[in-house]
């Protein structure tokens, strides 16, 4: 039987996995913005199993948030990207260090 | 003095004289500033005239309940009186110090000395215990101004070192004094100084306090920043902190860590002695070698902190009372003594003592006075430093002779390093020209030193005036401290043939 | 009451002429204070002569509150009793006559009015020390003296051997000093007051008792004393503490006169009798004091038989004379000491104007090696110090006349003899050999100085003052004498002292042929107990003792200065070549006294150098070096290289941003999971 | 058993996607690979019975977020060949962490055996009324109990907005823009002059 | 539940969203001449949206009738006090906007609305009664802000600092999420007051987790250490209005926000997070002033000096009392002050061409180019570096009477000790001022509401400060009365 310990520990790599993808990689800030998806999709999986384990519906409406701000953020996000790029004409993490010390 | 609040006035004068200053040419600020310094002196003197000796332990009190835990409280008893007084009779002296050697920013300057001066009263009258140490600490601020701005070459170096040295002291302290007023419900210092704090915490309190006060006083080894700060410094810079500021951690020790923590300061006693012990001999030896005059008198001032220590943690009257007097005399002394240096060190421009050498010849007066204060710091009988010295040392002989000893030695190196310095500074022969040409005191210097000539010797011959105020509150704080004092290791003990009650009556002739 | 005057005339006289300085002028200052000096010496012998008759009571005036401090109380007072009144007229009398004397030797000296002063201010602090009420007055008096001292020693402060010998003198009293006040410490402890009648009072009730002191455990009253007496050693120049003693010659002879020789230097002893109640109480204090005082009058004296400057052998005499008033105190014979100390006053007093006088004609060579043959041109310095010297050296006939030091230090040498005891006996030969000494030495300077032939031309004083005189084309004179003068003077006149300086001399050379004569009846024998009142502690028996000591030893002093004489005599008039040759032959042991048994050095090395080595050591490596560095400095390098690595941290890259965060994210796990 | 298959093919696919998406070297492959986890992460909300959530999750992100994604990496026009996407030098350390992050939350939270996880008591307030489908029960809280936050969420998503157009707008001064009032208003006597210019002196301008 | 009721108590969100919608349609109508038209009624708006949530403070609203939507709205005392912050530093922040705009020709009509938009998210940050309330205003808060990070176009750093806000605040957005659907999932609901209940009998692992993952993404808003490293650059690289709003509006909502989560809703299991936040604060305070002193940004150490003083303030937190409670909210509102003046200071530094000034050695010997300037920057500094008589040293002072209060005495002790290291680069910006010789540089004239904040802030941090002691407190300590208050 598939109890909500399978959804917990799938959420939970795949939260790691978001995690790993940001710090990572050295290239693409693109990417980094994916693995924010893939962190907000895992509490996502978690709040809706939780949700449905728990027979409340909260969780959902929950995430039901979480969607929409993640498109929001997605959107501000790679606005932030456009103007940077804008800018420096490259998008590598490597570059994105003007300000540092 | 019916309602009048008389040490408000005092704490204003100088602070509305000090914020006016900053908006004045230099010309204005410095007659503002002598003016209100005098106001202030005139006021202290008011103060000192209508202090009744044998009254009420807290006089002039003012109280305004700010909020819980907070409250405006000031009032005095003699030995706040009497630090009150070194304050203001200090304060003209330093303004007439300034009066030519400053001659850039002069009303940020007489400024920031004026905000000292109501500072170092507040620290002197507060009654609050948060009061206080926000005046304590609230020093650090023009001080550290005034030696940053106005001091030597290597003025940056020791403003931080003393910044920094003095705050990490004081922050402890501020930790101890919340858990006071938490267990104790109060933050008033008289109620304060008779609550009885469990001894096991006494411990903790009295070691934030000690980190607080030692670097203050200083104490060895914590006192690296006063030869630093005292050489850099303006000359009033090193009067003000030599006269004034090194007395809050004594004042604070009297205050603070004796009566509120007894049992605790007994068991820190022989600590304090130690330390104590070495900073006598060490600074002594120390102060021996030096080039610098007014490194050299730092240093002597560690020593006769020093004393001050012992004197206190010796938990008698005449300890307590002779420390009070070192501290008082070496207010005037080391403050005169800076002076004198200064006096030089305007006309040459250098502190190096080789640089002089026979000013009796061209600068008699100068060597005149010069001579009194050396003997005054080396502690010659019929001048201030004598009586406190000699009452330090009589209080700590009856609780550790070697203690005794080791800093009675002081007065041999004393004497060694003050002789020394007069030696090369005011006599040999002049080896320099522009030493030699260099005119002897005017009217405005000896409106500086005759004063504080006068009172050391007036201290000296007479200190009754200035024993008799505090003499009620010492034999408060020492009856405080009866119960947990120690006994000394000097201790009689009869031939075991005398009547029993002759044994009595010598003990108690002892103690 | 007079005795105000009589102290506090020479303050005010020393502030007028201290203050007034360069504006009041020479002859303002001189006036003032000789005037103050002889009112005050003119008050005094009526004091004096009161308790001689009887007729005084002793008394206390009190003059100001001082300190109270808990049970501790003392004030300032005048406290006149026999003691009391010997000390006053030899101050002021001694003090007048040199105040006196100097108007003549410092004549040409351009700072009198200063000079003036000091003498006056050492006067009142001698006068304060001598009245003192109260231990702590003493001790005022006590410092006032040195304060003095040092200022007078050092008066010629261009010098530097003089700043040297004024420094070494407060620095090494000030050891003795510290002495002194632990003893005061430790008497207010034991007897909860400073008040010198009330201590004396009490201290026989301490015997037996025991106090801790550094830790052990020792007999009240031998420590106490011993504390003490290490003071009157500092100030009396004892065995020890009396390095500073000989340099003090580098002041103006005057002050020699006065204060290392006459007044301030018999502190220690007139303290010691003073407090004599309370060392009786203990023995082996009164053994220390008799051994010290024994050991520095044998010791000094050998000194004194060495030295070439004229003020350095009378400087080892005195020392030496303090020694023989020690012992005698030592041994219980405090009348004795006492009366030596009076008798010394005079007579070393009147060598030292003697000395200063011979000086003052010689152009300020101190070297009695460039003396000799003076007698003929200065007569009247000749014959007053020949009284002196009649007197130090104690020629009289036993039981019947004599010059002072007869009376006084055949007493001491009888006293100890009399004593009975081992001390005693210890004190006696020494007493004996160094009265050899002191008369060999004492002849021997009489013979170099007045004697032989004149050997002035080696001296660069001498020389100088001839070039001086050469070099004024007016003094034809002079340069027609040169041709006609004997070898060895150089041509040089000396002259003698004008009179302001001889009637000191003369005045004292009285009191050094008859003092002894006239007082000794008051102050050591049978019923002396009447003069001093219970100011001192007057054995009886010792009297008695030192009546019946053996012929022998009444005579030895005697035989032992006629000894002494001999030598000298043959050494310096009749074979001039043997001391040279007495000196080949004795070797290191020569060298080893002729260098003052190598004290200054000893202290210099022992003293000196590490201290200043230390207070290097303790600057540089301590403050600098340790403190600073490992303290702020040690602080401020590590917020630095934190701030520093806080700042490598942040790299500015957004994965190690990331990283941290998690490495907190999973750090803050691990310790609630390990919590 | 269909639902343990399903569970753990959605499972797989999902974390497997999702690895791909944040290795990939290429941008473009890792939204492709984004999306594909998206769809199977939204097969395992249906299978917990969340079938709005799921529809939501494909709609919005897939034809919304993921397609705007898409379109922000074709329109940077980057050089794909320098994305060769290179790893951090403490790459051992940052996974190593990772690592362990993981096995604490499985470990630590219990999910590593069935049972062990004890959920709390939801208060009652979210339960599915009895005969309302899943949708119509979220309808029926959101526009009821969570209103404000309704609200609220449409403020950020104006924010988001805002934001975007406040970022990216440029009035460029090399491209004439249209302006379609004046367009309109744009009348023929305004746009054309008769002149009658004198012989040999031109017509001003 | 009453919806009026509800409605009445949300006044002041409806204000600014109200005043916010229609100044974007006004925005969008006149378009960027209409700015300084716009910033006015901005800080028309927030100013009356703190008057309209004072009477809550005053009245010390706490309890049921300060609930709204279920719970999940609170408009109670703390909420009032914090709000007060809020939007007065929020104003502030549009006032000495246009100023610093004008200079890059970069002032946008977008700037006051998004501003109003994010303090209203922060303003329903503060009031938050469950997760998803708090989650909603922190990222209406968040958004809002990563734009304006990024506002500046024509600077790179500007945009960097917007990518890196951005970026980091995601991860600390998500991580903060997976802790709520964790808490979610092992209490089963997300209401404070249900958490706090379904918490009285212990707390589960799965729920300790969720603590901990919230704790550290509220430590990231707050930024704390080690989660602070956005701070400096993002200081640095954003306008510096923005930057001053960033250093004051949002780290007050975010810590009452994190004060709210952690005392109401895991307020009965402080012990379980006590030590957490009592290592982040030391933490905090030591990096914070070790990073500091290197610096030659002015921006940069005033990020640094912020972190630094979160530090003091999560002490408050870390004792888990209402004293502690109340005494943050007494430094947070002098906090404001001393941050605003100093922000203010920096953005009066200007050379002769009207360019900012931003580099520390630049500000050499201001004292004698600028004495009033000088003097109200080294007030700040004191201040900062809570040396008495100046009212920083209150702040200080109340965090750690509310420590030993709580038997803390130790944390004090280390605190107060670490805050020396902190004057250490305080008074470097005195000495710099004051005793080096002049590098003349900064000379340009200054907008005159720039002045005005200045003054208003000196005088506040002044020791005239100390006349508000009481007054502050005794608000403070309504405000954290109601935090405690058991609904």
């Amino acid at each position: 039987m598939i109890g909500i310990e399978h959804y917990v520990v799938v959420s939970s790599i795949l939260f790691v996995l978001g995690v790993l993808g940001i710090f990572l990689n050295r290239k693409n800030v693109i990417v980094i913005l994916m693995a924010i998806e893939l962190i907000l999709l895992a509490v996502n999986i978690n709040l809706v199993a939780f949700s449905s384990f728990l027979g409340d519906l909260t969780g959902q409406i929950f995430a039901m948030f979480v969607l929409t701000v993640a498109a929001g953020e997605a959107a501000v996000g790679l606005a932030i990207l456009v103007v940077y790029y804008r800018g420096r004409g490259s998008i590598a993490v490597d570059d994105i260090n003007r300000m540092k010390g | 003095m019916g309602g009048f609040p008389i040490l408000s006035v005092m704490l204003l004068v100088p602070l509305a004289a000090g914020l006016a200053c900053l908006f004045m040419d230099a010309k204005s600020a410095r007659m503002l500033a002598l003016f209100a310094t005098l106001v202030d002196l005139a006021l202290g003197a008011v103060l000192w005239a209508n202090f009744d000796i044998g009254g009420a332990q807290w006089q002039f009190t003012e109280r305004a309940e700010l909020f819980p835990g907070f409250s405006y409280a000031l009032g005095i008893d003699g030995i706040a009186l009497l630090l009150i007084m070194l304050s203001v009779f200090l304060m003209p002296i330093c303004i007439g110090a300034s009066w030519r050697s400053i001659d850039k920013r002069v009303g940020e300057y007489m400024g920031a000395f004026l905000l000292m001066e109501t500072l170092m009263i507040g620290v002197f009258a507060a009654q609050d215990l948060f009061l206080f140490y926000i005046f304590f600490e609230a020093g650090l601020i023009p001080m550290y101004l005034i030696i940053g701005v106005w001091g030597g070459a290597d003025r940056i170096y020791a403003s931080y070192k003393f910044f920094l040295y003095t705050l990490l002291g004081s922050v402890l302290m501020l930790i101890a004094m919340l858990w006071m007023v938490n267990t104790a419900g109060t933050t008033d210092i008289p109620t304060l100084m008779a609550y009885d704090f469990d001894p096991q915490a006494q411990t903790w309190l009295w070691l934030a306090f000690f980190a607080s006060f030692a670097v203050k006083m200083p104490m060895w080894p914590v006192h690296t920043w006063l030869p630093d700060a005292h050489v850099q410094a303006p000359t009033a810079g090193s009067v003000i902190l030599a006269g004034v500021l090194l007395k809050m951690g004594g004042y604070g020790f009297i205050r603070f860590s004796l009566p509120m923590f007894p049992e605790a300061s007994v068991q820190f006693g022989p600590l304090i002695w130690g330390l104590s012990m070495a900073a006598v001999v060490l600074t002594s030896l120390i102060a021996l070698v030096q080039h610098d005059m007014k490194k050299l008198i730092a240093y002597s001032s560690v020593a006769h902190m020093a004393i001050v220590t012992i004197g206190l943690f010796a938990f008698n009257a005449q300890g307590l009372e002779g420390s009070m007097m070192v501290m008082l005399s070496h207010g005037l002394v080391s403050g005169a003594l800076f002076l004198c240096v200064g006096i030089i060190y305007d006309r040459l421009h250098t502190r190096e003592i080789d640089r002089y050498g026979g000013l009796s010849i061209n600068m008699p007066r100068y060597a005149l006075f010069f001579m009194l204060f050396t003997m005054a710091s080396v502690g010659l009988p019929g001048t201030s430093g004598f009586v406190g010295e000699f009452l330090s040392l009589a209080g700590i002989y009856q609780v550790s002779t070697w203690t005794t000893l080791v800093c009675a030695t002081g007065i041999i190196l004393g004497a060694a390093y003050m002789l020394y310095l007069y030696r090369r500074v005011a006599f040999g022969d002049q080896k320099n020209a522009d030493a030699a040409a260099m005119a002897d005191l005017d009217a405005r210097e000896l409106l500086m030193v005759v004063p504080l000539g006068l009172a050391v010797l007036w201290m000296g011959v007479y200190p009754e005036s200035f024993l008799a105020p505090m003499r009620a509150d010492i034999a408060a704080l020492e009856a405080r401290l009866a119960r947990a004092a120690p006994e000394g290791d000097s201790r009689l003990a009869m031939a075991k043939e005398k009547p029993a009650q002759e044994e009595h009556a010598a003990h108690e002739g002892a103690h | 009451m007079s005795i105000l005057l009589i102290v506090f005339l020479p303050l005010l006289a020393a502030i007028i002429a201290g203050l007034g300085n360069r504006q009041l002028g020479n002859l303002a200052a001189r006036s003032v204070t000789t005037g103050a000096l002889i009112i005050a010496c003119a008050l005094s012998w009526p004091i004096f002569i009161q308790f001689l008759n009887g007729s005084a009571e002793a008394t206390v005036v009190p003059v100001l509150k001082w300190v109270q401090s808990g049970t501790m109380s003392f004030d300032w007072a005048l406290r006149v009793d026999a003691l009391t009144a010997v000390m006053l007229v030899v101050v002021t009398t001694v003090s007048a006559l040199v105040h006196l004397y100097s108007w003549g030797y410092m004549d040409e000296d351009p700072d009198q009015p200063r000079f003036f002063a000091y003498l006056s201010l050492f006067t009142f602090a001698m006068l304060m020390l001598v009245t003192a009420d109260n231990l702590v007055q003493m001790f005022f008096g006590w410092e006032g003296v040195g304060l003095a001292s040092y200022l007078l020693i050092g008066f010629w402060f261009r010098k530097p051997s003089a700043n040297a010998a004024a420094i070494k003198a407060f620095v090494v009293n000030r050891v003795g000093d510290l002495g002194f006040m632990l003893g005061i410490f430790g008497t207010f402890l034991v007897f909860g007051t400073v008040s010198i009648p009330e201590i004396l009072a009490a201290a026989p009730g301490m015997a037996g008792s025991t106090i801790g002191f550094l830790g052990y455990r020792f007999d009240t009253m031998t420590v106490l004393c011993i504390l003490l007496f290490i003071g009157a050693m500092g100030k009396s120049a004892q065995l020890g503490l009396h390095t500073w003693l000989p340099d003090a010659m580098e002041g103006p002879t005057p002050v020699s006169a006065l204060i290392h020789a006459a007044t301030m230097v018999t502190a220690g002893v007139f303290m010691v009798c003073r407090l004599s109640p309370m060392f009786e109480t203990s023995e082996t204090a009164m053994a220390f004091v008799a051994v010290i005082g024994a050991a520095t009058c044998f010791f000094a004296a050998t000194i004194g038989c060495t030295q070439w400057d004229i003020k350095r052998v009378i400087a080892y005499s005195t020392c030496s004379q303090l020694g023989y008033m020690f012992f005698a105190a030592g041994v219980g014979a405090y009348g004795a000491a006492m009366f030596h100390l009076f008798t010394h006053a005079f007579f070393k007093a009147l060598l030292f104007l003697g000395a200063g006088s011979v000086i003052h004609a010689m152009h300020h060579e101190q070297d009695m090696r460039f003396y000799g043959n003076l007698r003929k041109h200065i007569p009247i310095t000749f014959w007053t110090m020949t009284a002196g010297t009649l007197a130090i050296t104690g020629v009289g006939i036993a039981g019947f006349v004599g010059f002072a030091g007869f009376y006084s230090k055949d007493a001491i040498i009888e006293a100890a003899f009399g004593a009975g005891t081992s001390v005693g006996q210890f004190a006696f030969w020494m007493g004996i050999f160094a009265a050899l000494m002191t008369s060999f030495y004492s002849w021997r300077l009489v013979f170099l100085t007045f004697f032989g032939e004149a050997r002035w031309a080696g001296s660069e004083h001498i020389q100088h003052a001839v070039h001086h005189e050469h070099e004024d084309p007016s003094e034809e004179a002079g340069h027609d004498n040169h041709v006609e003068n004997p070898v060895g003077t150089a041509g040089y006149h000396p002259h003698e002292s004008p009179w302001v300086m001889l009637l000191p001399l003369v005045v004292l050379s009285l009191g050094a042929v008859f003092a002894g004569f006239v007082f000794h009846h008051s102050f050591i024998s049978e019923g002396t107990g009447e003069f001093w009142r219970g100011a001192l502690v007057f054995h009886e028996h010792l009297i008695d003792a030192m009546h019946e000591v053996p012929t022998w030893v009444k005579w030895s002093p005697f035989t032992v200065m006629a000894i002494g004489f001999v030598i000298a005599w043959y050494g310096y008039i009749r074979n001039t070549s043997f001391p040279a040759a007495a000196a080949e032959q004795l070797g290191p042991i020569y060298t080893f006294v002729y260098r003052k048994w190598m004290f200054d050095e000893l202290y210099h090395y022992l003293f000196v150098v590490p201290a200043f080595w230390f207070g290097r050591l303790f600057w540089k490596q301590g403050d600098v070096g340790l403190i600073d560095r490992f303290g702020p400095n040690g602080a401020a390098w590590v917020v630095a290289r934190g701030s520093t690595y806080a700042q490598k941290v942040q790299s500015g890259y957004l994965y190690s941003y990331a990283l941290v965060m998690l490495l907190g994210l999973v750090g803050a796990i691990s310790w609630v999971i390990a919590g | 058993m269909i639902h343990v298959f399903a569970f753990y093919l959605f499972a797989v696919l999902t974390v497997g996607s999702g690895a791909i998406t944040i290795l990939s070297r290429n941008p473009v492959h890792s939204v492709l690979w984004l999306i594909l986890a998206f769809f199977n992460a939204a097969g395992l909300m249906v299978l917990v019975g969340a079938e709005f959530i799921a529809m939501l999750l494909v709609i919005v992100y897939v034809g919304a977020v993921a397609v705007l994604f898409l379109f922000v990496v074709m329109m940077l026009n980057i050089d794909f060949a320098e994305l060769r996407a290179g790893f951090i030098k403490n790459f051992p350390l940052g996974v190593l962490v990772a690592v362990v992050l993981l096995a604490e939350m499985v470990l630590g939270i219990g999910a590593y055996r069935a049972g062990a996880m004890e959920l709390g008591t939801p208060d009652g307030i979210g339960a599915t009324p009895a005969g309302m489908t899943n949708i119509e029960a979220i309808g029926a809280l959101l526009y009821g109990r969570y209103l404000f936050l309704f609200e609220a969420a449409g403020i950020i998503l104006l924010i988001a907005m805002i934001g975007a157009i406040v970022l990216t707008l440029r009035q460029r001064s090399d491209v004439r823009g249209q302006n379609i009032g004046k367009q309109i208003s744009r009348r023929p006597q305004d746009a054309t002059r008769n002149v009658n210019p004198e012989v040999g002196k031109g017509v001003t301008l | 539940m009453d919806w009026s009721q509800s409605l009445r108590l949300i006044a002041p969100e409806e204000t600014l969203s109200i005043a916010g919608l229609v100044l974007l349609l006004v925005a969008a109508w006149s378009g960027d001449k209409a700015s300084r038209l716009i910033s006015i009624l901005a800080v028309a708006a927030l100013v009356a949206a703190a008057f309209l949530v004072a009477p809550a403070l005053c009245a010390g609203a706490m309890g049921p009738e300060t609930s709204a939507f279920f719970g999940q709205f609170r408009a109670d005392a703390f909420a009032s006090f914090a709000k007060i912050l809020i939007y007065l530093s929020a104003a502030a922040s549009l006032v000495i906007a246009p100023a610093f705009f004008e200079r890059f020709k970069a002032m946008r009509a977008e700037y006051p609305v998004l501003v109003l938009f994010a303090a209203l998210g922060m303003g329903i940050m503060v009031s938050a009664g469950d997760l998803v309330t708090l989650y909603i205003g922190l990222e209406m808060n968040s958004l809002a802000a990563y734009v304006l990070a990024a506002f500046l176009r024509p600077d790179d750093r500007s945009a960097e600092a917007g990518l890196k806000y951005f970026v980091l605040g995601a991860l600390a957005s998500g991580i903060l999420l997976f802790g709520m659907s964790l808490i979610y999932g092992f209490t089963g609901t997300v209401s404070f007051t249900g958490i706090n209940a379904a918490l009285a009998g212990g707390l589960s692992h799965g729920a300790l987790f969720g603590v901990v993952f919230i704790l550290v993404g509220l430590a990231f808003k707050v930024s704390a250490v080690p989660f602070h490293m956005w701070t400096p650059d993002v200081y640095e690289g954003a306008p510096t209005p923005v930057t001053t709003f960033f250093a004051t509006a949002p780290k007050v909502a975010a810590l009452g926000l994190t004060m709210r989560v952690m005392l109401d809703a895991f307020g009965d299991q402080a012990a379980a997070w006590q030590q957490i936040v009592v290592f982040i604060a030391l933490a905090s305070i030591v990096v914070g002033a070790l990073g500091a002193i290197g610096q030659s940004n002015i921006k940069r150490l005033m990020a640094y000096s912020s972190i630094n003083n979160v530090g003091f303030i999560l002490i408050g937190l870390a004792v888990a009392t209402p004293q502690g409670a109340s005494a943050m909210l007494v430094y947070l509102a002098i906090y404001v002050a001393m941050t605003l003046g100093g922000f203010v200071a920096v953005l009066m530094l200007k050379d002769e061409n009207g360019a900012f000034v931003e580099n520390i050695p630049s500000l050499a010997g201001l004292s004698r180019t600028r004495p009033a300037l000088a003097l109200g920057l080294a007030m700040i500094m004191f201040s900062l570096a809570g040396i008495p008589p100046l009212f920083g040293f209150w702040g200080k002072f109340v965090v750690f009477q509310a420590a030993v209060q709580a038997d803390f005495i130790a944390l004090a002790a280390l605190g107060i000790a670490a805050s020396v290291i902190g004057a250490f680069y305080y008074i470097k910006i005195v000495k710099i001022m004051y005793f080096d010789e002049p590098a003349d540089v900064v000379k340009g004239e200054s907008d005159i509401w720039h002045k005005i904040i200045l003054v208003a802030c000196v005088v506040f941090i002044s020791p005239l400060g100390y006349l508000l002691a009481k007054w502050l407190g005794g608000l403070a300590d309504v405000a954290a009365a109601s935090l405690f208050f058991a609904l």
